[in-house]
């Protein structure tokens, strides 16, 4: 049970992150399919950090420093992404969908160029990294936490209050809503979706840095973050866009990805299903319940459409 | 800790210590002698079936040790990876490494078996060494049988013995809840997961415990954080010790180990170096000197006498398996290096037999009850 | 020259900026990561299957193939207004369809495609449905989908149905020995490639593709199809089903993928491997590129494709002692990246050459 | 007044070029304190783009602006918004499922701290309401006002922001005639506390009643400044467009025949607004009439169109179509039945306009056997066609029948629909709005044809807005509020103040209801 709770909590931290990170950009109006690829690139910055200083800082300098290696790395990469879809305007879905591609193959590039550096050089260095985790986990009587844990809390909040509370959370979403309206009233609609995406590729760097760093200690980039990404999005359309319902989601979601892992050693072993009959059902279940939902869906209203000023 | 990186002590030179001795000595010794006989002028080529030279496991050994023997004589070596995981690109592949210049060709994994039969006669200068490969593998693209020719020598391990020792010696040491991590369920790995249950049937029935096994493959060669539950589950659940045997997956295992202290069984090589102390010992075969020997035979000058041979490697034919005996590298606390030497010459000698059939799960007695997870 | 051809040449004009850009940054990584060999090793590159002529050329069609029906069933749903996202899930599934008709029904090779058309039809179909009278969106749905039909192909092949899985192997049976009437016919391809698996596919595919060309450019269901594609409004307004056709356009989209994955499977070069689980089949997510570069045109979807499985191939005989094999993915990301701005480069020549046209008109 | 001379804001020699257009070419606008200035001109002339420039939303391509004498450069709406000036523009920009209070403040929020402090910014909203008369709820949403309060909210929007200019793009055209006189009310009054005013409007009426002066423009080109005390509507118009305008349409008496279209209880729900939706109305329309549809804009109008077309689905009552009960067949069925549609929004339903104009030409038949063999298009036929059809409806565009019609002007799209729908040779033809944004000559030709058919026996029924076309083309109103019909109109005999106030929902005869 113990067990349950620690992997849905774990899970549940990574997909609410990134989902909320598809929050902001999606309410700033750009759809960010390329949340997969940028959770990728973010792990990636932040399994660097620990890989190359992890014994020579501080454990609390080394945590806070490699979180903030994978927000910026997520940053620079979602920068990408609003480039073309909002510079250049270019369709949004594709723009991410390349970039989710571009990412497994940087990363794995990146990590055997690193390996081979440092190791014998004979061109066969692998995709793995290794690094210690022990800084970011936490032991509470029978139950472990992990440091995301308390960050994705703090982050959850902040979200809410930022999106509702203050005059910037007004105007991100009036851009996603009517851009024109907000440009009308002086609001730069391409700065604040910049915003967005940027606000997401940070989330979504420091959701893959979560998924990778407290589960395990060798990563093999070649699986990217193997459908996380895909997963938060789901969470996020299932959370319908509002920062608690995504908390929710996400918790639904990792409960089914939680028992796929470890169900043989829970009671539900006796009921012999298959880690594949698990592995589907969160989509099964947000399939139907979309089914039901959509038609009074929650999505800003100008997501997805470039917004040009000069178009009428 | 397992932080370090796993670069530095996968090196060939660690394989070839980890390797049973008695082989290892071996290979050595042939290496010094034959060394002023090796001939310069040839090219070695290894090409991975469907993974990569990095899977912390056969491809990755095989690759150390055409590095080591090349960097080592003055041999040029390069590796080639398929483009698909087909027959048809492996022999593509093959072609390139001939194209290349390539003299003699190591390959590793069973996957082999058509490529070589599609491509041995098609180029009779060029030697090929292929490993964990039996004869029942070397069929064509039609699945028709074909006999090796005698530029190809193969030869497989007996991986159950290996397995079966591990098992037994566990039980034998203590442990009553056991668990087996595969990879992918490639034959060697079965092979070595059959064995290890049979070791523990014997050494349950022997001293009358109850044992319970849980019994999983991975599908992969690597760890990841879904394995990594899985294993904690396990942990929590019960399970003292897993035998970790695929690769790079043995990370996943320990991840969990540490936290319940729970034991890891390695594979391979002698995985205690790299692991620590939760390793309690290792299920060896001796992957890099069998890749090793043939090397030196066909740079030797000797290459009629593995030519056209199919060997099956097992502890009747030398110790090619086993489990690592250096003080340093015995984890059992009540099972002794004595008790081990017994078990292991009724392999020798054939008293214990241990089955090597893949295709159906071994059986076991009242007191061993094993769980297939999927 | 008619305005049609001028578009026509200004779309190839556009993708091959986009490949010439692509490729350049393929050229600066490899200098930057070995310079020496950079020269040698994009000439392999970008020699393709022609470097290991003619197995390479055979292993280049063999990878093309299946690439030129993913793309076109991208192409299909673009051109019906829809992203179908989902052509590595609804493959999956045609894997699946054609599989089981040949290793357990030993059903002959055109039954099997057509039963993998089917199975990824439905898997095509349900994302429409869920647009069509659901109103969700189909990038989502295909999204979860594809998750979907992979853990259930995995499930039916590794444990559900026996016989389609042979342990020893780790992947499905060969098709070669185990169903061989399954196979499509080689028509003496493959002596001339020297491979197996060169078989009469290909032309299938190409088959296919002028089919879907002369169905959406000359017939009143592709008229139709079109019409809800750019403004599914006007298309309700003029009497057309919408939503039917919605259904349908994901419907054939799914069926290309299918047939993708029957013409690649059945041609005997490839078992499928139920144990790797979490990736799903990249030849799925390939056609999104090929359908961009292509800019929806089933004629440029086959040459698309074929370039595609070109540098993909190329790529592979990179000399693995300088550069990782991978570096061919990162150049085909990178080209899939700037594919996304076809579009964009096609408007920018087009204003150019308007502005200059206006100054012109201006002067005189 | 001793700042006669002071003028607010100068616009001088202000060109702005489009791609392909000069939206604006040489420009000079002048406004005074304390005016009413009328912007008059044709579709397309170029107001909006000359008050977008003053507003910052575009950048003239050569001119210069003056505020209070000093050159400034406005940028941005910011950059106007500092010089106090506020723009209400012809599409209201306003988010949805925002609330009334956020939509004004949005832009200038007022903060504590981090947060919003909305509570102030509501006592100010309130006291300014209150002060010209502009009723708001603060806490409804967007969604669930009515336009005229939409509009009431864009005037607060820039009161909030103590704009000294006001500009006004069309404020009148989705309002009652009462709406309107309380609009020209309230701008009376903002123009006496001192703020000065830019007034587009394409109704002279409105601009005889509130406007001081009046500048006219043609083609993008500047034609003149007038004083309203010293001028005529006659006047206005003919330096509008440059000629005559007859402002009536002639028509002989009406012959109703048969009854063709019987509606009877019909009710549709709506998918945006529960008050919207249609509600058990029933009429009739009959051979050689034209009945239209009277109403303020979003008053069912719309759903009761879709649901006797087939766009929507009916919630209840028959619909009966020469004779044969309609209420569940497809669109493609009334079509086939003889059903033509002019439908309201010309770009979201009208046309395909990524598609030739050939091949919108042939939207509602490319499946008859004239244009179809086997599954196959003749496209020769459709060549031929539709060439026959730009010859005899005048479509002029760029390339002929292969033009992307999304490249045609709107008025010569509107007229490809109308040649579609009117070579049908429909029984019934439903005409939505088919002037709306026109110029004066292309809506004389339009409501030419709508007589011919009518002329020719057929029935037509008229869905408008424009009180102006209500009045001239019409044989019979009946005007719709709040989804229900309200009255039955002789256009002969009410006046157009009378129309209002059956418009408004002042007035209703529950006569009309029972027919
Ligand atoms: N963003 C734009 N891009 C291209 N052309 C434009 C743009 N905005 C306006 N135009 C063109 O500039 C001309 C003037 O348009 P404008 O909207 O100012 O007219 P208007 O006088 O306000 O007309 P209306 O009475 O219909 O509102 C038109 O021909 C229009 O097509
Ligand atoms: N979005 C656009 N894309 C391309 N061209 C445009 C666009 N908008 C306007 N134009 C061009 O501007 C010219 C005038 O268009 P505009 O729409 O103002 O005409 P209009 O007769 O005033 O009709 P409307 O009632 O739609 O305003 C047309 O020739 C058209 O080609
Ligand atoms: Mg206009
Ligand atoms: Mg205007």
């Amino acid at each position: 049970m113990f067990l349950l709770i620690k992997f849905t909590l774990l899970y549940a931290v990574v997909l609410m992150l990134v989902a909320l990170g598809g929050m902001f950009s999606e309410r700033s109006g750009v759809i960010n399919i390329a949340l997969e690829g940028i959770m990728a690139i973010g792990g990636l910055a932040g399994v660097f950090v620990l890989a190359l200083c992890g014994d020579s800082l501080p454990s609390g300098v080394l945590v806070a420093v490699s979180i903030l290696a994978s927000a910026v790395a997520g940053i620079l990469y979602s920068l990408l992404l609003g480039f073309s879809a909002i510079t250049l305007k270019a369709d949004q879905t594709i723009g991410g969908t390349a970039l989710n591609m571009l990412a497994t193959a940087v990363a794995i590039v990146a990590v055997k160029a690193f390996n081979n550096s440092s190791a014998a050089g004979n061109g066969a260095a692998s995709a793995k990294l290794s690094y210690s985790n022990k800084a970011f986990i936490y032991k509470i009587g029978p139950l472990t936490i992990n440091i995301f844990l308390i960050i994705g809390i703090i982050i959850l909040i902040v979200s809410y209050v930022f999106l509702f509370k203050t005059k910037w959370g007004l105007r991100l979403r009036a851009c996603g809503e009517h851009p024109q309206a907000a440009d009308s009233v002086g609001i730069n609609v391409y700065q604040w979706r910049y915003t967005g995406v940027m606000i997401s590729g940070a989330l979504g760097g420091i959701g893959g840095f979560a998924y990778i760093v407290p589960s395990v200690t060798t990563w093999n980039f070649e699986v990217g973050v193997a459908g996380a990404g895909f997963l938060a999005l789901a969470v996020m359309i299932f959370g319908q866009w509002k920062p608690f319902n995504i908390a929710g989601a996400a918790v639904f979601f990792a409960v089914f990805r939680s028992l796929a892992n470890i169900a043989d050693s829970t009671v539900l072993a006796n009921l012999g299903l298959s880690k594949n009959i698990y592995s589907m059902m969160p989509f099964i279940a947000s399939m139907i319940i979309l089914a039901f939902t959509s038609k009074n869906s929650q999505a800003p209203k100008a997501e997805g459409i470039p917004y040009d000023k000069g178009a009428r | 800790g397992c932080g370090s990186s796993s670069e530095e002590n996968t090196t060939a030179d660690n394989n070839q210590t980890a390797a049973p001795a008695a082989t290892e000595a071996a290979a050595e010794e042939s290496t010094e002698a034959a060394a002023p006989a090796v001939s310069a002028d040839g090219k070695i080529a290894m090409i991975t079936d469907s993974g990569d030279i990095t899977d912390e496991s056969f491809n990755q050994i095989t690759w150390e040790t055409c590095v080591a023997y090349g960097d080592k004589n003055g041999i040029e070596y390069q590796y080639y990876k398929p483009a698909e995981d087909t027959d048809e690109e492996r022999i593509n592949a093959i072609d390139l490494a001939v194209a290349d210049g390539a003299t003699v060709i190591v390959m590793p994994g069973y996957l082999f078996g058509p490529a070589i039969a599609e491509e041995q006669d098609l180029y009779p200068d060029v030697s090929f060494i292929a490993v964990d490969v039996t004869e029942a593998d070397i069929v064509d693209l039609s699945g028709n049988a074909v006999g090796i020719s005698d530029n190809v020598y193969i030869c497989s391990f007996q991986e159950e013995q290996a397995g079966y020792l591990a098992g037994y010696a566990a039980v034998k040491d203590g442990y009553t809840s056991l668990g087996f991590l595969g990879g992918i369920a490639v034959p060697a790995v079965i092979r070595y997961g059959y064995g290890y249950i049979q070791g523990i049937n014997d050494a349950a029935e022997e001293m009358g415990v109850d044992v319970d096994v849980k019994y999983y493959y991975g599908g992969q060669f690597y760890g990841s954080d879904a394995i990594t539950a899985r294993m904690e589950g396990w942990y929590q659940d019960g399970t003292q010790v897993v035998f970790a045997c695929g690769g790079g997956i043995y990370t996943s295992a320990v991840e969990a180990a540490e936290q319940y202290d729970g034991k890891v069984i390695g594979v391979d090589v002698d995985q205690r170096p790299k692991i620590g102390d939760l390793c309690i010992t290792s299920a060896m075969k001796g992957l890099g000197s069998a890749v090793n020997s043939a090397l030196d035979a066909y740079f030797g000058g000797n290459w009629a006498s593995i030519g056209g041979k199919s060997e099956q490697l097992g502890l009747a034919q030398g110790d090619y398996l086993g489990l690592p005996t250096d003080t340093d590298s015995w984890g059992f606390t009540t099972f002794t290096v004595d008790e081990y030497n017994t078990v292991l010459d009724g392999l020798k000698d054939g008293s214990i037999t241990v089955s090597n059939d893949t295709e159906n799960q071994p059986e076991v007695g009242s007191h061993v009850t094993v769980d297939y997870v999927e | 020259m008619s305005e049609k051809t001028k578009d026509v040449l200004l779309s190839i004009f556009a993708s091959l900026l986009c490949i010439v850009i692509g490729l350049l940054v393929g050229l600066i990584i490899l200098y930057c990561i070995n310079a020496e060999n950079a020269l040698d090793g994009f000439s392999r590159i970008i020699k393709g299957g022609f470097y290991l002529k003619p197995k390479g050329i055979g292993s280049e069609i063999a990878q093309a193939t299946p690439l030129i029906m993913t793309g076109l069933s991208v192409a299909f749903a673009f051109k019906t207004g829809l992203f179908n996202i989902g052509a590595a899930g609804q493959y999956t599934l045609g894997v699946f369809g054609a599989l089981y008709f040949a290793l357990i029904l030993q059903m002959p090779w055109y039954v099997c495609l057509l039963a993998a058309m089917v199975c990824g039809a439905i898997w095509g179909a349900v994302p429409g449905i869920f647009k069509a009278y659901f109103n969700v969106n189909e990038v989502i749905t295909s999204i979860m989908f594809n998750w979907i039909g992979l853990y259930l192909v995995n499930e039916l092949m590794y444990s559900t149905v026996s016989g389609m899985y042979d342990q020893k192997t780790t992947r499905t049976y060969k098709l070669s020995s185990a169903a061989p009437q399954s196979l499509i016919p080689d028509c003496g391809m493959s002596a001339v490639f020297k491979t197996s698996s060169t078989t009469i596919a290909i032309f299938i595919a190409m088959a296919i593709a002028i089919i879907m060309y002369v169905v959406l450019n000359k017939t009143t269901f592709g008229y139709e199809l079109k019409a809800c594609g750019f403004n599914k409004d006007a298309a309700k307004y003029a009497g057309i089903n919408e939503k039917r056709n919605i259904v349908l356009s994901m419907t054939i989209s799914g069926a290309l993928a299918g047939i993708g994955a029957g013409l690649y499977y059945l041609s005997g070069a490839s078992e499928w491997n139920p144990q790797v689980s979490t990736a799903l089949p990249a030849i799925g997510f390939n056609g999104i590129p090929v359908a961009l570069l292509a800019l929806s045109n089933p004629i440029g979807v086959v040459f698309a494709a074929i370039f595609v499985a070109h540098i993909s191939v190329g790529g592979a005989y990179l000399p693995t002692k300088y550069y990782q094999p991978e570096i061919a993915d990162l150049i085909v990301a990178v080209i899939i990246y700037l594919c996304a701005f076809v579009m964009l480069f096609k408007s920018v020549v087009v204003s150019k050459l308007s502005r200059k046209k206006a100054k012109k008109e201006d002067v005189k | 007044m001793y700042m006669e001379n002071e003028y607010v804001i100068e616009m001088l020699n202000i060109t702005k070029e489009f791609p392909g257009i000069k939206a604006n070419d040489n420009i000079t606008l002048q406004l005074r304190k304390g005016e009413i200035h009328a912007l008059l001109g044709e579709n397309g002339a170029g107001k909006s783009t000359l008050m977008s420039i003053l507003f910052g939303l575009y950048q003239p391509t050569s001119g210069t602006i003056k505020k209070n004498g000093q050159v400034v450069q406005i940028n941005t709406p910011n950059d106007a918004n500092d010089l106090n000036i506020g723009m209400v523009h012809q599409h209201f920009k306003l988010v949805e499922c925002f609330s009334v209070l956020d939509n004004i403040i949005l832009g200038v929020e007022p903060s504590k701290g981090l947060f919003l402090e909305k509570d102030g910014a509501r006592k100010k909203v309130l006291e300014l309401s209150e002060r010209y008369g502009l009723k708001v709820e603060p806490d409804a949403l967007i969604s669930d006002i009515t336009v005229g309060m939409q509009q009431r909210v864009e005037i607060l929007k820039m009161l909030y922001r103590d704009n000294e200019v006001l500009i006004f793009d069309e404020p009148t055209a989705v309002l009652t005639p009462q709406e309107i006189e309380e609009l020209m009310k309230i701008m009376k009054n903002l123009a006496h506390e001192g703020k000065s005013i830019l007034f587009i409007t394409h109704k002279l009426n409105e601009i005889m009643e509130v406007a001081d002066r009046c500048t006219i423009l043609r083609k993008g080109k500047y034609i003149g400044t007038v004083d309203i005390a010293d001028t005529t509507k006659e006047e206005l118009s003919k330096m509008m467009v440059g000629r005559n305008v007859s402002f009536t349409v002639d028509k002989d008496e009406k012959k109703p025949g048969d009854t063709v279209l019987e509606v009877s209880h019909l009710t549709v729900a709506s998918r945006s607004h529960e008050n919207n939706a249609v509600r058990d109305v029933s009429f009739q329309v009959r051979r050689g009439e034209i009945v239209c549809i009277a109403g303020i804009d979003g008053n069912g109008q719309t759903e009761l169109v879709q649901g006797l077309t087939g766009l929507e689905k009916i919630g209840g009552g028959s619909v009966k179509f020469l004779g044969q009960d309609i209420t569940n067949t497809t669109i493609r069925e009334r079509s086939k039945h003889g059903m033509s549609h002019i439908p309201e929004d010309r770009h979201k339903h009208g046309l395909v306009l990524d598609y030739t104009l050939e091949q919108n030409l042939v939207l509602q038949r490319y499946w008859q056997p004239q244009f179809e063999r086997a599954g196959f298009i003749k496209s020769g036929e459709v060549r031929r066609y539709a060439q026959k059809l730009i010859e005899q409806y005048d479509v002029r565009s760029g390339q002929g029948p292969v033009t992307i019609v999304r490249s045609m002007s709107g008025g010569n799209q509107q007229k490809a629909i109308i040649a579609r729908e009117i070579d049908k040779d429909p029984e019934l033809l439903v005409a939505v709005q088919p002037t709306r944004g026109l110029d004066v000559g292309a809506i004389e030709y339009i409501h030419k044809q709508l007589v011919a058919q009518r002329d020719k026996g057929k029935a037509v029924l008229l869905v408008s807005l424009e009180l102006d076309e209500v009045m001239d083309v019409s044989d019979r109103i009946l005007v719709m509020y709040e989804g229900e019909i309200v009255g039955e109109l002789d256009p002969k005999k009410v006046t157009v103040e009378e129309l209002g106030l059956y418009m408004a929902g002042a007035k209703r005869d529950e006569v009309a209801k029972k027919a």
